[in-house]
Protein backbone atom coordinates (compact mmCIF):
# COMPACT_ATOMS: atom_id res chain seq x y z
CA UNK A 1 0.00 0.00 0.00
CA UNK A 2 1.26 3.38 -0.99
CA UNK A 3 0.59 5.31 2.10
CA UNK A 4 1.94 8.30 0.19
CA UNK A 5 -0.57 8.77 -2.01
CA UNK A 6 -3.63 8.23 0.06
CA UNK A 7 -5.68 10.91 1.65
CA UNK A 8 -8.95 10.26 3.91
CA UNK A 9 -12.28 11.80 5.35
CA UNK A 10 -14.91 11.18 7.19
CA UNK A 11 -18.54 13.14 7.65
CA UNK A 12 -21.41 12.69 9.95
CA UNK A 13 -24.52 14.78 9.79
CA UNK A 14 -28.14 14.76 10.56
CA UNK A 15 -30.46 12.89 8.05
CA UNK A 16 -32.42 16.26 7.04
CA UNK A 17 -32.71 17.18 3.16
CA UNK A 18 -31.08 20.13 3.86
CA UNK A 19 -28.09 18.05 4.27
CA UNK A 20 -27.84 16.86 0.52
CA UNK A 21 -26.78 19.57 -0.86
CA UNK A 22 -24.07 19.49 1.51
CA UNK A 23 -22.93 15.90 1.11
CA UNK A 24 -22.26 16.32 -2.27
CA UNK A 25 -20.02 19.42 -2.20
CA UNK A 26 -17.90 18.22 0.67
CA UNK A 27 -17.19 14.85 -1.48
CA UNK A 28 -16.28 16.94 -4.47
CA UNK A 29 -14.23 19.31 -3.01
CA UNK A 30 -11.91 16.39 -1.59
CA UNK A 31 -12.31 14.80 -4.92
CA UNK A 32 -10.73 17.59 -7.03
CA UNK A 33 -7.59 16.78 -5.25
CA UNK A 34 -7.56 13.81 -8.14
CA UNK A 35 -7.93 16.92 -10.57
CA UNK A 36 -10.79 15.50 -12.12
CA UNK A 37 -12.69 16.87 -15.40
CA UNK A 38 -16.10 18.71 -14.88
CA UNK A 39 -17.65 15.54 -15.91
CA UNK A 40 -16.28 13.17 -13.28
CA UNK A 41 -17.02 15.64 -10.69
CA UNK A 42 -21.04 15.76 -11.61
CA UNK A 43 -21.21 11.90 -11.62
CA UNK A 44 -19.62 11.23 -8.20
CA UNK A 45 -22.05 14.16 -6.93
CA UNK A 46 -25.00 12.15 -8.70
CA UNK A 47 -24.30 9.12 -6.96
CA UNK A 48 -23.39 10.77 -3.26
CA UNK A 49 -26.58 12.49 -3.65
CA UNK A 50 -29.03 8.79 -4.75
CA UNK A 51 -27.42 7.34 -1.70
CA UNK A 52 -27.78 9.82 0.91
CA UNK A 53 -31.30 10.48 -0.03
CA UNK A 54 -32.00 7.00 0.13
CA UNK A 55 -30.76 6.86 3.57
CA UNK A 56 -32.75 9.72 4.27
CA UNK A 57 -35.76 8.68 2.83
CA UNK A 58 -35.58 4.79 2.88
CA UNK A 59 -33.26 4.05 5.71
CA UNK A 60 -34.40 6.83 8.25
CA UNK A 61 -38.24 7.32 6.80
CA UNK A 62 -37.60 10.94 7.41
CA UNK A 63 -37.34 10.50 11.47
CA UNK A 64 -33.73 11.88 12.56
CA UNK A 65 -30.63 9.72 12.94
CA UNK A 66 -27.15 9.88 11.67
CA UNK A 67 -25.63 9.31 8.04
CA UNK A 68 -22.21 8.58 7.37
CA UNK A 69 -19.84 9.16 4.71
CA UNK A 70 -15.93 7.70 4.28
CA UNK A 71 -13.85 8.84 1.40
CA UNK A 72 -10.91 7.39 0.99
CA UNK A 73 -8.62 8.18 -2.09
CA UNK A 74 -5.80 6.32 -3.48
CA UNK A 75 -3.15 7.07 -6.67
CA UNK A 76 -6.37 7.82 -9.25
CA UNK A 77 -9.04 6.17 -7.15
CA UNK A 78 -11.48 7.22 -4.99
CA UNK A 79 -13.77 4.85 -2.72
CA UNK A 80 -17.13 6.83 -1.24
CA UNK A 81 -18.68 5.20 1.72
CA UNK A 82 -22.14 6.29 2.39
CA UNK A 83 -23.65 4.56 5.71
CA UNK A 84 -27.11 4.70 7.57
CA UNK A 85 -27.99 3.28 10.71
CA UNK A 86 -31.84 2.72 9.61
CA UNK A 87 -34.21 0.23 8.46
CA UNK A 88 -31.95 -1.53 5.96
CA UNK A 89 -33.12 -3.79 2.96
CA UNK A 90 -34.21 -7.43 2.96
CA UNK A 91 -33.97 -8.02 -0.62
CA UNK A 92 -30.79 -6.45 -2.23
CA UNK A 93 -30.94 -7.74 -5.46
CA UNK A 94 -34.39 -6.45 -6.36
CA UNK A 95 -33.72 -3.13 -4.67
CA UNK A 96 -31.14 -2.80 -7.48
CA UNK A 97 -33.37 -3.05 -10.23
CA UNK A 98 -34.07 -0.03 -12.50
CA UNK A 99 -37.64 1.37 -11.60
CA UNK A 100 -37.85 -0.59 -8.53
CA UNK A 101 -38.85 1.48 -5.73
CA UNK A 102 -40.90 0.88 -2.47
CA UNK A 103 -41.95 4.49 -2.26
CA UNK A 104 -43.86 5.27 -5.08
CA UNK A 105 -46.44 7.64 -3.16
CA UNK A 106 -43.36 9.55 -2.43
CA UNK A 107 -42.65 10.22 -6.32
CA UNK A 108 -39.38 7.81 -6.40
CA UNK A 109 -38.38 7.11 -9.45
CA UNK A 110 -36.63 3.27 -8.44
CA UNK A 111 -33.82 5.14 -10.75
CA UNK A 112 -31.13 5.75 -7.96
CA UNK A 113 -28.85 2.59 -8.13
CA UNK A 114 -29.57 2.35 -11.25
CA UNK A 115 -27.87 6.16 -11.45
CA UNK A 116 -25.10 5.48 -9.15
CA UNK A 117 -23.93 2.33 -11.41
CA UNK A 118 -24.55 4.28 -14.31
CA UNK A 119 -21.97 7.03 -12.92
CA UNK A 120 -19.09 5.04 -10.80
CA UNK A 121 -17.49 1.82 -12.03
CA UNK A 122 -18.30 -0.16 -9.03
CA UNK A 123 -21.28 -0.36 -6.62
CA UNK A 124 -21.54 -2.89 -3.19
CA UNK A 125 -24.34 -2.21 -0.65
CA UNK A 126 -24.25 -4.43 2.25
CA UNK A 127 -27.53 -4.37 4.26
CA UNK A 128 -29.27 -6.06 7.54
CA UNK A 129 -32.88 -5.14 8.04
CA UNK A 130 -33.22 -3.40 10.99
CA UNK A 131 -29.39 -2.42 11.86
CA UNK A 132 -29.05 -0.69 8.50
CA UNK A 133 -27.20 -0.12 4.96
CA UNK A 134 -23.78 1.06 3.68
CA UNK A 135 -23.09 1.43 -0.13
CA UNK A 136 -19.54 1.24 -1.26
CA UNK A 137 -18.57 3.06 -4.56
CA UNK A 138 -15.06 3.13 -6.46
CA UNK A 139 -14.44 5.57 -9.45
CA UNK A 140 -11.16 5.67 -11.54
CA UNK A 141 -10.73 9.47 -12.13
CA UNK A 142 -8.54 9.57 -15.46
CA UNK A 143 -6.78 12.75 -14.54
CA UNK A 144 -5.53 13.66 -17.99
CA UNK A 145 -8.42 16.40 -17.95
CA UNK A 146 -7.46 19.42 -19.43
CA UNK A 147 -10.47 21.55 -17.55
CA UNK A 148 -9.11 21.31 -14.56
CA UNK A 149 -11.86 21.84 -11.44
CA UNK A 150 -10.41 24.25 -8.99
CA UNK A 151 -11.02 23.59 -5.19
CA UNK A 152 -14.56 25.80 -4.61
CA UNK A 153 -14.89 25.68 -8.06
CA UNK A 154 -18.47 23.07 -7.73
CA UNK A 155 -20.60 24.16 -9.75
CA UNK A 156 -22.25 21.12 -12.52
CA UNK B 1 -40.32 29.47 -0.28
CA UNK B 2 -39.53 28.49 -3.96
CA UNK B 3 -41.66 30.64 -6.17
CA UNK B 4 -40.26 31.02 -9.53
CA UNK B 5 -43.52 29.47 -11.27
CA UNK B 6 -45.33 31.31 -14.27
CA UNK B 7 -48.79 31.24 -15.66
CA UNK B 8 -48.54 31.82 -19.40
CA UNK B 9 -51.84 31.25 -20.83
CA UNK B 10 -52.57 27.59 -19.98
CA UNK B 11 -48.77 26.35 -19.39
CA UNK B 12 -47.33 26.73 -15.67
CA UNK B 13 -44.23 27.46 -16.64
CA UNK B 14 -41.68 25.92 -13.67
CA UNK B 15 -38.17 27.67 -13.34
CA UNK B 16 -36.23 24.52 -11.81
CA UNK B 17 -33.72 25.77 -9.31
CA UNK B 18 -29.55 25.64 -9.57
CA UNK B 19 -29.93 21.64 -8.15
CA UNK B 20 -32.87 19.98 -8.52
CA UNK B 21 -31.93 17.14 -5.91
CA UNK B 22 -34.58 15.52 -3.37
CA UNK B 23 -34.91 18.55 -1.37
CA UNK B 24 -35.49 20.72 -3.72
CA UNK B 25 -37.78 18.36 -5.79
CA UNK B 26 -40.32 18.34 -3.08
CA UNK B 27 -40.93 22.29 -3.09
CA UNK B 28 -41.52 22.03 -6.49
CA UNK B 29 -43.75 19.21 -6.03
CA UNK B 30 -45.87 21.27 -3.92
CA UNK B 31 -46.13 24.52 -5.18
CA UNK B 32 -46.85 23.50 -8.63
CA UNK B 33 -49.35 21.36 -7.66
CA UNK B 34 -51.28 24.31 -5.99
CA UNK B 35 -50.87 25.74 -9.37
CA UNK B 36 -51.99 22.48 -11.42
CA UNK B 37 -54.90 22.84 -9.00
CA UNK B 38 -56.22 26.99 -8.52
CA UNK B 39 -55.39 27.77 -11.99
CA UNK B 40 -56.86 26.49 -15.84
CA UNK B 41 -53.13 24.59 -16.52
CA UNK B 42 -53.18 22.34 -18.77
CA UNK B 43 -49.05 21.87 -19.90
CA UNK B 44 -46.15 22.34 -18.30
CA UNK B 45 -42.16 24.00 -18.93
CA UNK B 46 -39.60 22.87 -16.96
CA UNK B 47 -37.10 25.40 -17.70
CA UNK B 48 -33.78 24.49 -16.73
CA UNK B 49 -32.00 27.56 -17.54
CA UNK B 50 -30.16 28.13 -13.78
CA UNK B 51 -29.86 24.69 -13.31
CA UNK B 52 -26.45 22.91 -13.02
CA UNK B 53 -27.35 19.42 -11.29
CA UNK B 54 -29.95 16.98 -11.18
CA UNK B 55 -30.35 13.76 -10.07
CA UNK B 56 -33.17 10.75 -9.56
CA UNK B 57 -34.95 12.72 -7.69
CA UNK B 58 -36.13 15.52 -10.76
CA UNK B 59 -37.36 12.24 -12.88
CA UNK B 60 -39.97 12.03 -9.92
CA UNK B 61 -40.95 15.16 -10.14
CA UNK B 62 -41.19 15.42 -13.51
CA UNK B 63 -42.97 12.09 -14.38
CA UNK B 64 -45.76 13.08 -10.96
CA UNK B 65 -46.46 16.49 -13.14
CA UNK B 66 -46.79 14.83 -16.15
CA UNK B 67 -48.68 12.32 -14.45
CA UNK B 68 -51.30 14.39 -13.82
CA UNK B 69 -51.81 16.59 -16.42
CA UNK B 70 -51.72 14.09 -19.22
CA UNK B 71 -55.05 12.59 -17.85
CA UNK B 72 -56.68 15.78 -19.19
CA UNK B 73 -55.28 15.60 -22.15
CA UNK B 74 -51.80 18.49 -21.24
CA UNK B 75 -48.02 18.10 -22.56
CA UNK B 76 -44.99 18.64 -20.09
CA UNK B 77 -41.73 19.58 -22.08
CA UNK B 78 -38.19 20.96 -21.07
CA UNK B 79 -36.30 23.84 -22.28
CA UNK B 80 -32.31 25.11 -22.14
CA UNK B 81 -31.80 21.73 -21.23
CA UNK B 82 -27.72 21.54 -21.09
CA UNK B 83 -25.35 18.10 -21.62
CA UNK B 84 -25.49 17.09 -17.67
CA UNK B 85 -29.84 17.47 -17.59
CA UNK B 86 -29.78 16.19 -21.15
CA UNK B 87 -28.03 13.08 -20.02
CA UNK B 88 -29.95 12.08 -17.10
CA UNK B 89 -33.53 12.36 -19.10
CA UNK B 90 -31.47 9.56 -21.70
CA UNK B 91 -30.43 7.46 -19.22
CA UNK B 92 -33.30 7.43 -17.20
CA UNK B 93 -35.38 7.17 -20.30
CA UNK B 94 -37.48 10.51 -19.82
CA UNK B 95 -36.30 11.45 -22.81
CA UNK B 96 -39.24 8.90 -24.57
CA UNK B 97 -41.84 11.20 -23.41
CA UNK B 98 -40.85 14.92 -22.24
CA UNK B 99 -39.56 16.22 -25.23
CA UNK B 100 -36.30 18.72 -24.80
CA UNK B 101 -35.75 22.03 -26.70
CA UNK B 102 -32.60 24.27 -26.10
CA UNK B 103 -34.41 27.15 -26.42
CA UNK B 104 -38.07 28.20 -25.83
CA UNK B 105 -39.87 26.86 -28.63
CA UNK B 106 -41.87 30.26 -30.44
CA UNK B 107 -45.73 29.67 -29.90
CA UNK B 108 -44.82 29.95 -25.63
CA UNK C 1 -33.46 24.21 23.16
CA UNK C 2 -34.84 24.68 20.02
CA UNK C 3 -34.03 21.04 18.52
CA UNK C 4 -36.12 21.74 15.01
CA UNK C 5 -33.73 24.45 14.33
CA UNK C 6 -30.41 22.67 14.84
CA UNK C 7 -28.51 20.83 12.44
CA UNK C 8 -24.60 19.48 13.00
CA UNK C 9 -21.96 17.58 11.01
CA UNK C 10 -18.62 16.47 11.59
CA UNK C 11 -15.61 15.76 9.85
CA UNK C 12 -12.50 13.91 10.02
CA UNK C 13 -9.42 14.28 7.32
CA UNK C 14 -5.71 13.82 7.53
CA UNK C 15 -3.27 16.79 8.17
CA UNK C 16 -2.73 17.41 4.79
CA UNK C 17 -2.43 21.22 3.16
CA UNK C 18 -4.42 19.57 0.10
CA UNK C 19 -7.17 19.28 2.19
CA UNK C 20 -7.36 23.03 4.06
CA UNK C 21 -9.47 24.04 0.40
CA UNK C 22 -11.59 20.65 1.19
CA UNK C 23 -12.30 21.58 4.84
CA UNK C 24 -13.24 25.86 4.21
CA UNK C 25 -15.50 24.26 1.05
CA UNK C 26 -17.67 21.71 3.33
CA UNK C 27 -18.01 24.00 5.95
CA UNK C 28 -19.21 26.38 3.90
CA UNK C 29 -21.17 24.13 1.86
CA UNK C 30 -23.21 23.49 5.27
CA UNK C 31 -23.67 26.85 5.80
CA UNK C 32 -25.45 27.83 3.21
CA UNK C 33 -28.60 26.55 4.82
CA UNK C 34 -28.74 29.82 6.89
CA UNK C 35 -28.87 32.17 4.11
CA UNK C 36 -25.31 34.18 4.19
CA UNK C 37 -24.37 36.87 2.31
CA UNK C 38 -21.11 36.06 0.24
CA UNK C 39 -19.21 37.87 2.59
CA UNK C 40 -20.22 36.48 5.41
CA UNK C 41 -19.04 32.84 3.73
CA UNK C 42 -15.94 34.30 2.98
CA UNK C 43 -15.57 34.72 6.34
CA UNK C 44 -16.54 31.39 8.14
CA UNK C 45 -14.29 30.01 4.97
CA UNK C 46 -11.39 32.51 6.08
CA UNK C 47 -11.60 31.60 9.84
CA UNK C 48 -11.78 27.98 9.01
CA UNK C 49 -8.87 27.85 6.86
CA UNK C 50 -6.68 29.53 9.73
CA UNK C 51 -7.31 27.08 12.59
CA UNK C 52 -7.41 23.76 10.19
CA UNK C 53 -3.30 25.59 8.65
CA UNK C 54 -2.50 26.21 12.40
CA UNK C 55 -3.56 22.43 13.33
CA UNK C 56 -1.43 21.03 10.24
CA UNK C 57 1.79 23.38 11.06
CA UNK C 58 1.75 23.89 14.20
CA UNK C 59 -0.53 21.33 16.35
CA UNK C 60 1.30 18.38 13.80
CA UNK C 61 4.23 20.40 12.63
CA UNK C 62 3.40 18.57 9.10
CA UNK C 63 3.30 14.74 11.04
CA UNK C 64 -0.07 12.85 9.57
CA UNK C 65 -2.46 13.20 12.42
CA UNK C 66 -6.65 13.84 12.18
CA UNK C 67 -8.08 16.83 12.57
CA UNK C 68 -11.75 17.14 13.46
CA UNK C 69 -14.25 20.07 12.43
CA UNK C 70 -17.55 19.69 14.12
CA UNK C 71 -20.20 22.08 13.05
CA UNK C 72 -23.81 23.29 14.75
CA UNK C 73 -26.27 25.48 13.39
CA UNK C 74 -28.80 26.52 16.12
CA UNK C 75 -31.43 29.70 14.84
CA UNK C 76 -29.50 31.96 12.83
CA UNK C 77 -25.78 31.22 14.52
CA UNK C 78 -22.63 28.92 13.28
CA UNK C 79 -20.69 27.16 15.97
CA UNK C 80 -17.49 25.47 14.00
CA UNK C 81 -15.19 23.63 16.38
CA UNK C 82 -11.72 22.86 14.66
CA UNK C 83 -9.71 20.03 16.93
CA UNK C 84 -6.35 18.45 16.57
CA UNK C 85 -4.23 16.09 18.58
CA UNK C 86 -1.29 17.45 17.99
CA UNK C 87 1.63 19.29 20.47
CA UNK C 88 -0.77 22.34 21.60
CA UNK C 89 -0.26 25.79 22.87
CA UNK C 90 1.55 26.52 26.29
CA UNK C 91 0.73 30.43 26.80
CA UNK C 92 -2.46 30.70 24.90
CA UNK C 93 -3.08 34.71 25.31
CA UNK C 94 0.79 34.93 24.13
CA UNK C 95 -0.05 32.53 20.79
CA UNK C 96 -2.84 34.62 19.92
CA UNK C 97 -1.51 38.60 20.15
CA UNK C 98 -1.58 39.48 16.51
CA UNK C 99 2.04 39.06 14.77
CA UNK C 100 3.14 36.61 16.94
CA UNK C 101 4.36 33.11 15.36
CA UNK C 102 6.36 30.52 16.40
CA UNK C 103 7.34 29.59 12.68
CA UNK C 104 8.98 33.08 11.21
CA UNK C 105 10.78 30.59 9.05
CA UNK C 106 7.57 29.34 7.44
CA UNK C 107 6.82 32.70 6.58
CA UNK C 108 4.14 32.44 8.99
CA UNK C 109 2.66 35.83 9.54
CA UNK C 110 1.22 35.69 13.26
CA UNK C 111 -2.07 36.91 12.32
CA UNK C 112 -4.15 33.73 12.30
CA UNK C 113 -5.95 33.96 15.22
CA UNK C 114 -6.29 38.04 14.48
CA UNK C 115 -8.01 36.61 11.70
CA UNK C 116 -10.20 34.50 12.97
CA UNK C 117 -10.91 37.05 15.37
CA UNK C 118 -11.96 39.44 12.83
CA UNK C 119 -13.78 37.21 11.16
CA UNK C 120 -15.82 35.79 13.61
CA UNK C 121 -17.85 37.46 16.95
CA UNK C 122 -16.31 35.03 19.11
CA UNK C 123 -13.22 32.63 19.29
CA UNK C 124 -12.31 30.32 21.88
CA UNK C 125 -9.20 28.19 22.46
CA UNK C 126 -8.62 24.74 24.82
CA UNK C 127 -5.15 23.49 24.76
CA UNK C 128 -3.09 21.07 27.00
CA UNK C 129 0.40 20.97 25.32
CA UNK C 130 1.13 17.09 24.47
CA UNK C 131 -2.80 16.63 23.85
CA UNK C 132 -4.26 19.04 21.90
CA UNK C 133 -5.59 22.03 20.66
CA UNK C 134 -9.68 23.02 19.83
CA UNK C 135 -10.75 26.44 18.69
CA UNK C 136 -14.14 27.02 18.94
CA UNK C 137 -15.71 30.11 16.66
CA UNK C 138 -19.29 31.48 16.54
CA UNK C 139 -20.70 33.81 13.97
CA UNK C 140 -24.51 34.98 13.71
CA UNK C 141 -25.61 35.07 10.38
CA UNK C 142 -27.77 37.85 9.58
CA UNK C 143 -30.06 36.19 7.31
CA UNK C 144 -31.55 39.27 6.01
CA UNK C 145 -28.78 38.61 2.86
CA UNK C 146 -30.58 38.92 -0.78
CA UNK C 147 -27.31 37.85 -2.59
CA UNK C 148 -28.15 34.06 -1.36
CA UNK C 149 -25.61 31.84 -1.72
CA UNK C 150 -27.13 28.82 -3.33
CA UNK C 151 -25.95 24.98 -2.64
CA UNK C 152 -22.36 24.68 -4.27
CA UNK C 153 -21.84 28.56 -5.60
CA UNK C 154 -19.17 28.45 -3.14
CA UNK C 155 -16.93 31.58 -4.72
CA UNK C 156 -15.13 33.83 -2.96
CA UNK D 1 3.34 22.74 -10.61
CA UNK D 2 1.79 26.12 -10.58
CA UNK D 3 3.68 28.18 -13.68
CA UNK D 4 1.62 31.40 -13.83
CA UNK D 5 5.24 33.24 -13.69
CA UNK D 6 6.46 36.33 -16.29
CA UNK D 7 9.24 38.18 -16.34
CA UNK D 8 8.87 41.84 -18.25
CA UNK D 9 12.39 43.32 -17.96
CA UNK D 10 13.16 43.16 -14.38
CA UNK D 11 9.86 42.64 -13.10
CA UNK D 12 8.16 39.54 -11.59
CA UNK D 13 4.92 39.52 -12.42
CA UNK D 14 2.75 36.58 -10.34
CA UNK D 15 -0.19 35.34 -11.17
CA UNK D 16 -2.06 34.70 -8.16
CA UNK D 17 -4.28 31.65 -7.95
CA UNK D 18 -7.98 31.38 -7.51
CA UNK D 19 -7.57 30.34 -3.50
CA UNK D 20 -4.18 31.70 -1.87
CA UNK D 21 -4.08 30.00 0.97
CA UNK D 22 -0.75 27.85 3.15
CA UNK D 23 -0.75 24.95 0.10
CA UNK D 24 -0.49 27.19 -2.49
CA UNK D 25 1.51 29.81 -0.62
CA UNK D 26 4.63 27.38 -0.49
CA UNK D 27 3.75 26.40 -4.29
CA UNK D 28 4.24 30.44 -5.11
CA UNK D 29 7.01 30.79 -2.23
CA UNK D 30 9.41 28.38 -3.90
CA UNK D 31 8.51 28.80 -7.64
CA UNK D 32 8.72 32.77 -6.88
CA UNK D 33 12.08 32.35 -5.30
CA UNK D 34 13.75 30.08 -7.67
CA UNK D 35 12.99 33.14 -9.99
CA UNK D 36 14.41 36.24 -8.13
CA UNK D 37 17.81 33.80 -7.53
CA UNK D 38 17.97 33.29 -11.61
CA UNK D 39 16.37 36.60 -13.31
CA UNK D 40 17.86 39.71 -12.60
CA UNK D 41 14.59 40.51 -10.84
CA UNK D 42 14.55 43.68 -9.12
CA UNK D 43 10.36 44.01 -8.09
CA UNK D 44 7.31 41.90 -7.95
CA UNK D 45 3.93 42.42 -8.93
CA UNK D 46 1.42 40.18 -7.49
CA UNK D 47 -1.69 39.76 -10.06
CA UNK D 48 -4.74 39.15 -8.02
CA UNK D 49 -7.26 38.75 -11.17
CA UNK D 50 -8.00 35.09 -10.40
CA UNK D 51 -7.89 35.29 -6.88
CA UNK D 52 -11.19 34.83 -5.01
CA UNK D 53 -10.33 33.83 -1.70
CA UNK D 54 -7.47 34.95 0.66
CA UNK D 55 -5.79 34.04 3.90
CA UNK D 56 -3.14 34.72 6.61
CA UNK D 57 -0.76 32.15 4.99
CA UNK D 58 -0.80 34.89 1.66
CA UNK D 59 0.18 38.13 4.06
CA UNK D 60 3.38 35.73 5.06
CA UNK D 61 4.35 35.09 1.37
CA UNK D 62 3.89 38.21 0.30
CA UNK D 63 5.72 40.26 3.06
CA UNK D 64 8.57 37.18 2.73
CA UNK D 65 8.84 38.26 -1.20
CA UNK D 66 9.05 42.18 -0.07
CA UNK D 67 11.69 41.75 2.56
CA UNK D 68 13.69 39.72 -0.54
CA UNK D 69 13.85 42.79 -3.41
CA UNK D 70 13.12 45.36 -0.48
CA UNK D 71 16.65 44.41 0.71
CA UNK D 72 18.23 45.40 -3.11
CA UNK D 73 15.98 48.25 -3.46
CA UNK D 74 13.11 46.59 -5.27
CA UNK D 75 9.11 47.10 -4.70
CA UNK D 76 6.16 44.86 -4.87
CA UNK D 77 2.71 46.12 -6.11
CA UNK D 78 -0.41 44.09 -5.98
CA UNK D 79 -2.85 44.55 -9.14
CA UNK D 80 -6.82 43.64 -9.60
CA UNK D 81 -7.21 43.50 -6.32
CA UNK D 82 -10.48 42.43 -5.68
CA UNK D 83 -12.59 44.08 -2.12
CA UNK D 84 -11.88 40.97 -0.31
CA UNK D 85 -8.37 41.05 -0.71
CA UNK D 86 -8.39 44.87 0.05
CA UNK D 87 -10.26 44.01 2.89
CA UNK D 88 -7.31 41.55 4.06
CA UNK D 89 -4.59 43.77 3.27
CA UNK D 90 -6.18 46.16 5.28
CA UNK D 91 -6.93 44.23 8.41
CA UNK D 92 -3.18 42.84 8.22
CA UNK D 93 -1.87 46.09 7.63
CA UNK D 94 0.09 45.00 4.44
CA UNK D 95 -1.62 48.12 2.16
CA UNK D 96 1.11 50.30 4.65
CA UNK D 97 3.98 48.59 2.21
CA UNK D 98 2.04 47.25 -0.65
CA UNK D 99 0.82 49.85 -2.83
CA UNK D 100 -2.74 47.97 -4.71
CA UNK D 101 -3.97 48.97 -8.02
CA UNK D 102 -7.36 47.82 -9.80
CA UNK D 103 -5.69 48.01 -13.00
CA UNK D 104 -2.31 47.36 -14.05
CA UNK D 105 0.10 50.30 -13.69
CA UNK D 106 0.58 51.90 -17.53
CA UNK D 107 4.65 52.05 -17.46
CA UNK D 108 4.64 48.10 -16.68
N1 LIG E 1 -30.40 3.29 2.59
C1 LIG E 1 -31.50 2.52 2.36
N2 LIG E 1 -32.19 2.00 3.40
C2 LIG E 1 -33.29 1.22 3.18
N3 LIG E 1 -33.77 0.93 1.96
C3 LIG E 1 -33.12 1.42 0.87
C4 LIG E 1 -31.96 2.22 1.02
N4 LIG E 1 -31.54 2.56 -0.22
C5 LIG E 1 -32.39 1.98 -1.09
N5 LIG E 1 -33.35 1.29 -0.44
C6 LIG E 1 -34.44 0.49 -1.07
O1 LIG E 1 -34.10 0.26 -2.42
C7 LIG E 1 -35.14 0.76 -3.28
C8 LIG E 1 -34.57 1.24 -4.60
O2 LIG E 1 -33.72 2.36 -4.40
P1 LIG E 1 -33.41 3.35 -5.61
O3 LIG E 1 -32.96 2.56 -6.80
O4 LIG E 1 -32.47 4.38 -5.12
O5 LIG E 1 -34.81 3.99 -5.98
P2 LIG E 1 -35.73 5.04 -5.19
O6 LIG E 1 -34.92 5.77 -4.17
O7 LIG E 1 -36.21 5.95 -6.25
O8 LIG E 1 -36.81 4.23 -4.55
C9 LIG E 1 -35.83 1.84 -2.48
O9 LIG E 1 -37.13 2.09 -2.93
C10 LIG E 1 -35.78 1.24 -1.07
O10 LIG E 1 -36.80 0.28 -0.87
N1 LIG F 1 -3.37 24.14 16.59
C1 LIG F 1 -2.26 24.63 17.17
N2 LIG F 1 -1.37 23.81 17.80
C2 LIG F 1 -0.25 24.30 18.37
N3 LIG F 1 0.09 25.61 18.34
C3 LIG F 1 -0.72 26.49 17.73
C4 LIG F 1 -1.94 26.05 17.13
N4 LIG F 1 -2.56 27.14 16.61
C5 LIG F 1 -1.79 28.19 16.88
N5 LIG F 1 -0.68 27.82 17.57
C6 LIG F 1 0.39 28.72 18.07
O1 LIG F 1 -0.09 30.04 18.06
C7 LIG F 1 0.77 30.88 17.30
C8 LIG F 1 -0.02 32.00 16.65
O2 LIG F 1 -0.95 31.48 15.71
P1 LIG F 1 -1.51 32.41 14.55
O3 LIG F 1 -2.01 33.69 15.14
O4 LIG F 1 -2.46 31.61 13.76
O5 LIG F 1 -0.23 32.79 13.68
P2 LIG F 1 0.67 31.91 12.68
O6 LIG F 1 -0.07 30.67 12.28
O7 LIG F 1 0.92 32.81 11.54
O8 LIG F 1 1.91 31.56 13.45
C9 LIG F 1 1.44 29.94 16.32
O9 LIG F 1 2.65 30.47 15.83
C10 LIG F 1 1.63 28.70 17.18
O10 LIG F 1 2.75 28.82 18.03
Amino acid sequence: MNTKQTNEMQIEFDSKSENEGFARVAVAAFLTQLNPTVEEVADVKTAVSEAVTNSIIHGYEKKRGKIFIRCIMQEDEIVVSISDKGKGIADIKKAMEPLFTTKPELERSGMGFAFMEAFMDQVDVISEVGIGTTVTMKKKIENSSTFRVSGDELNG
Amino acid sequence: MYNNFDVIGTWLVIRVPKELDHHNAEMIRKEADRYIERENIQSIIFDFQDTVFMDSSGIGTIMGRYKKVKFSGGNVIAVHTNDRVKRIFLLSGLNKIITTYDEMPKQI
